[in-house]
């Protein structure tokens, strides 16, 4: 683990020594007046931005993607497969300077495991027994499983898991309920335009600017145009083609590659892709690097149609897929399927969605595949998850934390409805579980490789790449560096803590 | 009030027939001005661009060239590739066609609803006159670019959708011109006279009021398109296109113009584009109007 | 006499009254009508997450399982006690989420129309003077061109000119933060307010010209100057009042589409005005501030009328004395 | 009004100085077209002249050159215009300003359209002396007041409050009247100030205008198409033709032994009180300028034309000291015989009396306002009924009520036996054939997008009588029958003068071979010429075709022209029923003889005062 001394080391040197002051101002896209604020819970993305400026998770991801305990937990100790004790940081307090105790955490973990709260992280309690949490000391916690499971770490890693005090209650209107052991309190906030946030005094580690200021933009020109002319530092989601563009008028891309992945999902057991040789076909055709540029100007990496490359189980060795329409071509035939009509489905849920849809169906004309692009405004609303050929979003996470949002059966996001029920790949839910149980790292990866050689040949997604994060900031922020994570601007400056300006 | 003062044709010569008041000769007279032949020259040329634009571009609209907004020395094009890496002089090219259908359609669709719900109206001349136009004015209190905008994030952006929106919307506009229009028309007497005849409503209605507004009816219906274009490549703009990829106009300004600064063609194409031909349309519309006032004029009845 | 005409006007303005009542009464229908095609809003605010316990939580959270008629008359009731509803995507009342969004966009349109009306009143008549002049040819040219640019169009190169590639003298977005006014931050509102100047003042003018014209030619003009009066008292007292009466109602319809049409200048700008509430409540599946809006921008409408028609009447003797 | 009323015209010019004097006044066209050419003549301080024309004769062109003004489009292209001494043509824009309005004033045509209908009458008034240095308000005031009384309006300020339209057209004239002698001045002219009024209000501003140019000693210049206007009003007239003064000289001398054909021709176009003459009007139209012939504008319409008229236009030919005419001929025109008039008419009422029409106790209503009181009146076949009335009176109406084109009366109307429904559209295809109608004004009964052709062929279509090449036939003989050729077919309403419209319309009422003709002031709308030869086409084809006629008018002399029996309206009321010669001749009514004696006609202008009509109390007292 890495050491607990919070690293503004680590960001580049020129710009010299972290100097405190100054209001940082982002504009994010994608909000609205849904825009929350919730120590455990996000609807846009605006909301991830103003969950980190006051709300901790217990372990932290690195830049590398990789678990460290630079949390608020010292330690997350796994006492045997169904037990994990978890040791918090003394002398950490809440922004009301309230001591951050066990209570906290099991009140925390609790509400997450709570179903009516419907809070986002809540399919991940699913091997927790969050009943019978126990608080061992005042800053120990037990937290035992209903069944294996080796991701427990990853997953109070994850951002949505932050520790909130006892008692706490979403924002409702009154910024001083929103009390987290973050380097930001928050000041004021209107949903859908903006929260001002101010530096906690008694923070327990280093954070530089007086406050920050996060605003929601509803088109990323203006965006653009506003951090060119200075009225905000720092955007969010710079469009990948204009990376280029706005070098020249002082402004810095900053540039993450992530494991984010825009899939294009087939209903395994839907017509016309209940037959793999569709599937397979549909996978051949596409062409991973000219969508790769087409819509992420570059900015990227191919895929292989599988998910998770930073996980340590990630199988590099299937070889990678290529377009090759005339085997595409002779599995349609094969299939019965020549001159395949078809709808995708897809909506500006993320960007990218509709661009890739459209461009796969120009792609697709040259198997003679015809495909109809429909953007839907309701898709998430009426016909997520019902479609046989849609287009969806993801962002980072472990290979098995992602099985368990969208591979399985009880899954709550299973776009392709995989696995199947019978033949090969049925095993995949058994395979699962033996991962979650096995605590030998290099076991697990085998089977880890042999859950992903069933989706490689028969699954139901196309991954054509994995995008990268690009953000916009002036020249004057300091402190950032490309991150792996799954938010922007590499974790929105850990919690707008390591960067300053300059 | 004495008409007599007016004896028009003695004005001109009664030997050297002059036309001046049917629609055709409305629209012959209007090209002596000046401003109606560049309006027709404009709106020739984008009509031309949209309708053999695609016969004349160098790629096809889908057919990637280079990364995107890459100029056009780097990718060996004349105005460079737009976010997705396609050509913008072919995406330009085959991008008129949709745009321009769609408003047609759309305005003719609501100029037709708008004069007969106008004409029934000022030809009823009672409750049915009131109902109508304050029917019309429930549509009308919604800005046309509002109810398109609601229609469409409702039921999706098809373009039958968009047509209905817009047609909609300018249906009761054109009704409330025609209905002001046909109202002094109604109370000449020649009506009075087919009246008399017995001639059928709709005969009356189509036969004798209709050829009688067409003059401001053309003004409005050039008016109305210039506005079904602006509305479409608004929502287009807005992100609330039938095909959101698809080689459009509209479509065109909104993914391009973030690079209007660095590689403005993508935008500035279809800017011009449309800027062109709202203004060929609007000259055209200016034109009419003015040969008409000028006709008015001579003919007294102003 | 006096008495009776100033009735008359007051039962002029009590008919029109009741007929805009009348007006709002079926856009309210409408408004509900269609909103429920909106779907169902508690799918619609779960989106990814409407697991059917959830599902059947929030639809009797939101009263969606009593009738559609006695849902209607209950948001009807609520309306006409000012209680608009709570906002579904935010859960705060419709009133405190729009409050501001409105104060900001009549801002706007105040300025804009402040701005534009006596401005293109002037230009218009003045090209009415001068007609067929150089002054007339040059303006009416570049009224039709600004008509013919979209809006939209217009605020991009403005930004472009102003703010961030030519010039940087204004900034380029105009986010007026919360619990701020938007006539705090004046140079923020100088490129939306002139985007909209742009784009009424091209109507205004064409109209006011026509109508000038017309008046100018009339024979109670040219008998003015037969009179021997002085050319400014033939214009200000004889033409002005007569020309202006039917540039009223394009006024009204323009400054009622500021109110409700400009989304996109404000998605632009990032302003936070009524149109993008509008986008983002429709977005949102947000009912009831869709029909907060809606209501809102068909009462705008009818009001905005309801004063042309006062103002041409009161510019038109000869309606203000039949009344 | 008696001939003593009328300034004495012996008291002749010569001997003081003119108000103001034109000398070969040239007026163009922009683009240099002459409109009005060689315009000469004086006016005398106290003395009205009247100028008489066509429409388009150029009289208002003239008129408004005496203020140094032309209208858009036309420039003073030659000539002087003195008014006392002063060069009206020589000076510039400021002085022109102060000219205008104070010396040099002028009464417009349409006093509806040149009052300002968003200013109050008393500011329009008072602005006339203010914009000519009179600021001070108590003395304005008074002159206002002052004004107003000396029209014949009242002077309260609660009537000074008041906007244009709500005054009647008769007042309207009146305030332009009081505002073009507010500031007393030397020249006034009157462009048509009639035109479009009742007879009776009619008579009351001439006299008006009789009046104050003698008390102020003001030049009047009387713009007016209607030759018995002028002979009411003026001491001498100048009559225009294409542009020129064919003829110069007293009033008088002008009807009695007239110098040039045209005078002649439109003395006899003017319908008589007195005589049941038949009229006669002028064949062919006005060349409009820059289409006029190098010679003698009128040979082409002339009866006396010989080739050296064609040769060049006539100079001005002195008869008498104070008369010219510019006719070669015009020595033989004097001596001519009155043969311009038409022959007397004998309108016997038919024999055998078999109604057609009858009307029996239509009341009519606008809503809940009652405008016709129990009509009754009977049509027998082959007889023409005229209705007459002052404007209001319900004329219009009870004719629309018959057509079945107004549906808000109770009563009965029986076309022969059968009872008319109210609705034309629930009328039997067949009673909607016999009964047709013609409206008064051609410019707005003809469709304007329909060719002559069209038009007149509808009723053939529409009453299924005739379809294709067959009706084109009709068609053509028809409007060979109206004077007009078969090639009018192709040709538009606007490329055809109003005669030529009204024949157009009289040919599309008798093509579907109608029992009953329904006349709404057919003729009201045009030129007195033009007038003539319409009634004379009407009278003929309705004697041919053994037509009934209802015929609607307000002009009397008109009446006796064409009619056997005349239904006299008043209020909504027949006053008076009965024999046309008869009611003339004597009338019953007061209100009967009112409108004979405020009808402006030659007989009353040249003494040829028929007895009954002699007023027999001051009916016009200002
Ligand atoms: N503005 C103008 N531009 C060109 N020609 C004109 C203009 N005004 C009038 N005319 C022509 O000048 C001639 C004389 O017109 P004017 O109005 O003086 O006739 P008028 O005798 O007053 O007729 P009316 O009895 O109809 O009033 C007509 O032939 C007319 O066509
Ligand atoms: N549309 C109408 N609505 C209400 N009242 C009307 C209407 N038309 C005419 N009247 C009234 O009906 C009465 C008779 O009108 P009508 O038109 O029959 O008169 P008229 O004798 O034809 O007059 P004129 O000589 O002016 O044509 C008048 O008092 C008039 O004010
Ligand atoms: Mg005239
Ligand atoms: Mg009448």
């Amino acid at each position: 683990g890495g050491g607990s001394a919070p690293a503004p080391s680590g960001a580049t040197g020129a710009a010299g020594s972290p100097k405190k002051g100054g209001n940082f101002r982002l504009g994010v896209t994608g909000g609205g007046s849904k825009d929350m604020m919730d120590g455990q819970n996000i609807v846009t993305k605006p909301d991830q931005a103003r969950l980190v400026t006051a709300f901790e998770t217990l372990l932290e991801f690195d830049d590398d993607y990789q678990l460290q305990t630079t949390g608020l937990a010292e330690s997350v100790h796994a006492d045997n497969p169904t037990q994990y004790t978890i040791k918090l940081r003394d002398g950490i307090t809440f922004q009301n300077g309230k001591p951050l105790t066990a209570d906290d955490v099991i009140y925390s973990l609790q509400r997450i495991g709570t179903q009516a709260n419907g809070l986002t992280g809540f399919a991940a309690t699913a091997t927790m027994d969050i009943k019978n949490l126990k608080k061992v000391d005042k800053l120990t916690v037990q937290l035992p499983l209903l069944s294996p499971d080796s991701t427990i770490p990853q997953t109070l890693a994850s951002y949505t898991f932050g520790m909130v005090p006892v008692g706490y209650k979403a924002f409702k209107g009154d910024p001083s309920t929103q009390i987290g052991t973050g380097a930001y309190k928050l000041k004021s906030f209107t949903p859908g335009q903006e929260s001002v946030h101010e530096r906690y005094d008694g923070y327990w580690r280093d954070s530089w600017f007086d406050s920050v200021t996060i605003t929601d933009f509803s088109d990323s020109t203006a965006q653009i145009n506003a951090l060119k002319g200075g009225q905000i530092d720092a955007m969010t989601d710079l469009p990948a083609n204009q990376v280029n563009a706005i070098k020249s008028s002082g402004v810095e891309a900053l540039i993450s590659q992530t494991g984010g992945w825009i899939p294009i999902c087939m209903a395994i057991d839907m017509a016309p892709f209940n037959d793999p040789k569709v599937r397979q076909a549909m996978r051949l055709i596409v062409d991973r690097q000219q969508i790769l540029d087409q819509i992420g100007s570059g900015y990227g990496q191919i895929a292989n149609d599988l998910y998770s490359p930073f996980d340590e189980g990630y199988d590099k060795d299937l070889p990678q897929r290529q377009q090759d329409i005339a085997q595409a071509k002779s599995l349609l035939k094969s299939a019965g399927k020549e001159g395949l009509t078809v709808d995708l489905h897809t909506t500006n849920g993320a960007s990218g969605m509709v661009e890739l849809a459209s461009v796969f169906a120009s792609q697709a004309k040259a198997a003679g595949v015809n495909i109809t692009v429909k953007n839907d405004p309701n898709y998430y609303g009426d016909a997520y998850l019902k479609l046989a050929f849609s287009v969806d979003f993801w962002g980072t996470r472990g290979y098995l934390n992602q099985v368990q949002q969208g591979s399985l059966p009880n899954s709550p996001y299973n776009e392709t409805h995989w696995p199947p029920k019978s033949g090969e790949g049925s095993n995949f839910g058994d395979l699962y579980q033996q991962a979650l149980r096995e605590t030998d790292t290099n076991k697990r990866i085998e089977i880890q490789h042999e859950m992903q050689k069933a989706e490689y040949d028969i699954g139901g997604y196309i991954i054509p790449y994995f995008n990268s994060l690009i953000d916009g900031h002036s020249t004057k922020v300091a402190g950032l560096k490309p991150s792996k994570g799954t938010l922007n601007l590499a974790g929105f400056g850990h919690g707008f803590r390591t960067i300053w300006f300059s | 009030m004495s008409q007599a003062e007016t004896a028009p044709a003695l004005a001109e010569g009664v030997d050297v027939p002059t036309p001046s008041v049917r629609s055709t000769a409305l629209l012959a007279r209007s090209l002596r001005l000046w401003r109606t032949r560049i309006g027709v020259l404009f709106t020739l040329i984008l009509v031309l661009i949209a309708l053999l634009g695609p016969l004349m571009a160098p790629h096809a609209s889908d057919k990637f060239i280079a990364k995107p907004f890459s100029s056009g020395s780097a990718s060996g094009t004349v105005f460079g590739t737009d976010y997705l890496g396609y050509d913008v002089l072919s995406r330009f090219l085959y991008g008129g066609r949709g745009i321009l259908v769609t408003a047609l359609v759309s305005t003719v669709i609501g100029v037709v609803l708008g004069v007969v719900i106008g004409l029934v109206a000022a030809y009823a001349r009672n409750a049915l006159d009131d109902v109508l136009m304050r029917l019309m004015d429930v549509i009308m209190a919604f800005p046309q670019i509002m109810l398109a905008l609601v229609a469409v994030s409702l039921v999706g952006a098809k373009n039958s959708v968009i047509v209905l929106a817009i047609a909609l919307t300018t249906a009761p506009r054109v009704a409330r011109v025609a209905r002001g229009a046909a109202q002094p028309v109604v109370e000449r007497d020649f009506i009075g006279a087919t009246e008399a005849m017995g001639l059928s409503r709709v005969r009356i209605l189509f036969g004798e009021l209709l050829p009688n507004i067409l003059g401001p009816m053309m003004v409005e219906a050039t008016l109305r398109l210039t506005y079904s274009i602006a509305v479409i490549a608004a929502l287009a703009f807005l992100g609330l296109a039938a095909n959101p990829d698809a080689a459009n106009w509209g479509i065109m300004i909104q993914k391009n113009q973030v690079a209007l600064a660095s590689e403005p063609w993508g935008a500035l194409l279809p800017i011009l584009a449309i800027a062109l031909l709202t203004m060929g349309t609007g000259l055209i519309g200016d034109g009419i109007a003015r040969t008409a006032a000028g006709i008015d004029r001579e003919r007294g009845d102003a | 006499m006096k008495w009776l005409r100033g009735g008359g006007i007051a039962g002029f303005i009590v008919r029109r009254l009741l007929l805009g009542l009348l007006v709002l009464f079926l856009v309210s229908v409408i408004v509900f009508v269609s909103t429920q095609l909106l779907g169902d809003p508690a799918r619609a605010i779960l989106g990814r997450d409407a697991t059917p316990d959830r599902l059947a939580a929030l639809q009797k959270q939101l009263n969606l399982d009593s009738s559609k008629v006695g849902q209607y008359f209950h948001w009807l009731g609520g309306l006409l006690h000012g209680d608009l509803g709570t906002s579904l995507a935010s859960s705060q009342p419709v009133t405190s989420v729009l409050g501001s969004r409105i104060a900001n966009s009549a801002v706007l349109v105040v300025l804009a129309a402040v701005v534009s009306v006596p401005v293109s009143i002037a230009i218009g008549s003045y090209a009415a003077l001068r007609r067929e002049k150089s002054f007339d040819t040059v303006t009416s040219n570049l009224m039709l061109l600004l008509a013919a640019l979209p809006e939209f169009v217009v605020a991009v190169l403005l930004v472009i000119l102003l703010s961030t590639n030519v010039f940087h003298l204004l900034p380029a977005i105009s986010p007026v933060p919360p619990g701020t006014h938007a006539w705090q931050y004046p140079d923020e509102l100088v490129m939306p307010v002139a985007t909209l100047v742009i784009a009424v003042a091209p109507y205004v003018s064409r109209i006011m010209r026509a109508s000038m014209i017309e008046v100018l030619e009339s024979d109670y003009v040219e008998m003015a100057r037969l009179k021997g009066l002085p050319e400014r008292t033939v214009l200000i007292r004889h033409a002005l009042p007569n020309a202006i009466g039917p540039v009223f109602q394009v006024i009204a319809i323009n400054l009622a589409y500021l109110a409700g049409g400009v989304v996109v200048i404000e998605s632009v700008f990032n302003y936070p005005g009524i149109g993008l509430g509008l986008v983002d409540a429709v977005t949102n599946h947000d009912i009831p501030v869709v029909q907060a809006l809606a209501m809102l921008i068909a009462a705008v409408y009818v009001v905005l009328n309801l004063l042309a028609d006062v103002a041409t009447i009161l510019v038109t003797p000869r309606l203000r004395t039949r009344l | 009004m008696s001939i003593d009323q009328l300034p004495d015209s012996e008291s002749e010019t010569t001997g003081r100085r003119a108000a103001v004097t034109v000398r070969d006044l040239q007026i163009a066209t922009n683009s240099g077209v002459e409109v009005v050419h060689g315009i000469s003549f004086e006016i005398a301080p106290g003395e009205v002249l009247g100028v008489v024309g066509e429409s388009g004769s150029g009289k208002t062109t003239v008129g408004l050159s005496l203020l140094g003004h032309a209208r858009r489009g036309l420039k003073i292209a030659g000539g002087t215009i003195l008014l006392g001494d002063q060069d009206i043509r020589a000076m510039n824009d400021a002085q022109l300003r102060r000219l205008r309005g104070s010396l040099v004033s002028y009464v417009p045509q349409d006093p509806a359209s040149s009052l300002n209908p968003a200013l109050r009458i008393g500011i329009q008034l008072r602005e006339v002396l203010e914009a000519h240095g009179q600021t001070d308000s108590k003395a304005n005031a008074a002159r206002i007041a002052e004004m107003m009384r000396e029209v014949a309006l009242p002077d309260d300020p609660a009537y000074l409050k008041r906007y244009p339209h709500q005054l009647s057209g008769g007042q309207q004239q009146r305030v332009g009247l009081a505002m073009a002698f507010a500031n007393r001045p030397r020249l006034i002219i009157l462009d048509e100030p009639t035109t479009g009024l009742d007879v009776t209000t009619q008579s009351t501003v001439l006299a008006t205008v009789r009046e104050l140019a003698q008390i102020h000693e003001v030049a009047a210049l009387y713009v007016t198409h209607d030759l018995a206007v002028v002979a009411a009003v003026a001491t001498r007239v100048a009559v225009m033709y294409a542009g020129r003064i064919v003829e110069l000289g007293p009033a008088d001398k002008l009807f009695e032994s007239s110098g040039h054909p045209y005078t002649r021709r439109l003395v006899g176009a003017i319908p008589r009180l007195s005589g049941g003459r038949s009229l006669v009007g002028i064949p062919g139209h006005a060349p409009s300028p820059g289409m006029r012939p190098p010679g003698c504008p009128f040979a082409p319409r002339c009866r006396l034309r010989i080739d050296e008229c064609e040769a060049a236009v006539p100079d001005m030919l002195e008869l008498a000291p104070d008369h010219s005419s510019r006719c070669i001929r015009a020595l033989e025109v004097v001596e001519y015989q009155q043969d311009e008039y038409g022959d007397p008419v004998d309108l016997a009422p038919p024999e055998v009396e078999t109604p057609v029409l009858t009307l029996e106790n239509v009341v009519g209503y606008y809503g809940s306002t009652e405008v016709l009181h129990s009509i009754n009146m009977t049509l027998e076949k082959g007889e023409v009924l005229a209705v007459v009335g002052e404007s209001g009176s319900g004329k219009t109406t009870t004719a629309r009520s018959i057509a079945g084109l107004h549906h808000d009366w109770t009563g009965t109307i029986k076309l022969g036996d059968s009872e008319l429904a109210k609705s034309a559209r629930s009328r039997s295809t067949d009673i909607r054939r016999q009964i047709q109608y013609i409206f008064q004004n051609p410019y707005g009964s003809l469709n304007p997008r329909k060719t002559i052709g069209e038009s007149v062929g509808q009723p053939l279509s529409v009453f299924k009588i005739a379809s294709g090449k067959k009706a084109e036939t009709m068609v053509g003989e028809m409007l060979e029958q109206v004077s007009l050729s078969a090639g009018y077919a192709r040709r538009y309403p606007d490329q055809c003068s109003g005669g030529e419209r009204q024949r157009v319309a009289i040919a599309r009422a008798l093509i579907s071979k109608p029992s009953v003709l329904i006349c709404d002031e057919i003729t009201s709308a045009l030129d007195v010429s033009v007038q003539a030869a319409i009634v004379e086409l009407l009278g003929e084809l309705q004697r041919e075709l053994g037509l009934s006629m209802v015929f609607v008018t307000h002009n009397l002399p008109l009446v006796r022209s064409i009619a056997q029996k005349v239904a006299v309206l008043a209020d909504g009321n027949i006053v008076e029923y009965g024999e046309t010669a008869s009611i003339l001749a004597d009338p019953q009514q007061e209100y009967t003889r009112h409108l004979i004696s405020d009808t402006p006609s030659l007989e009353t202008a040249t003494g040829d005062v028929p007895p009954a009509a002699a007023p027999t109390d001051g009916a016009h007292q200002a």
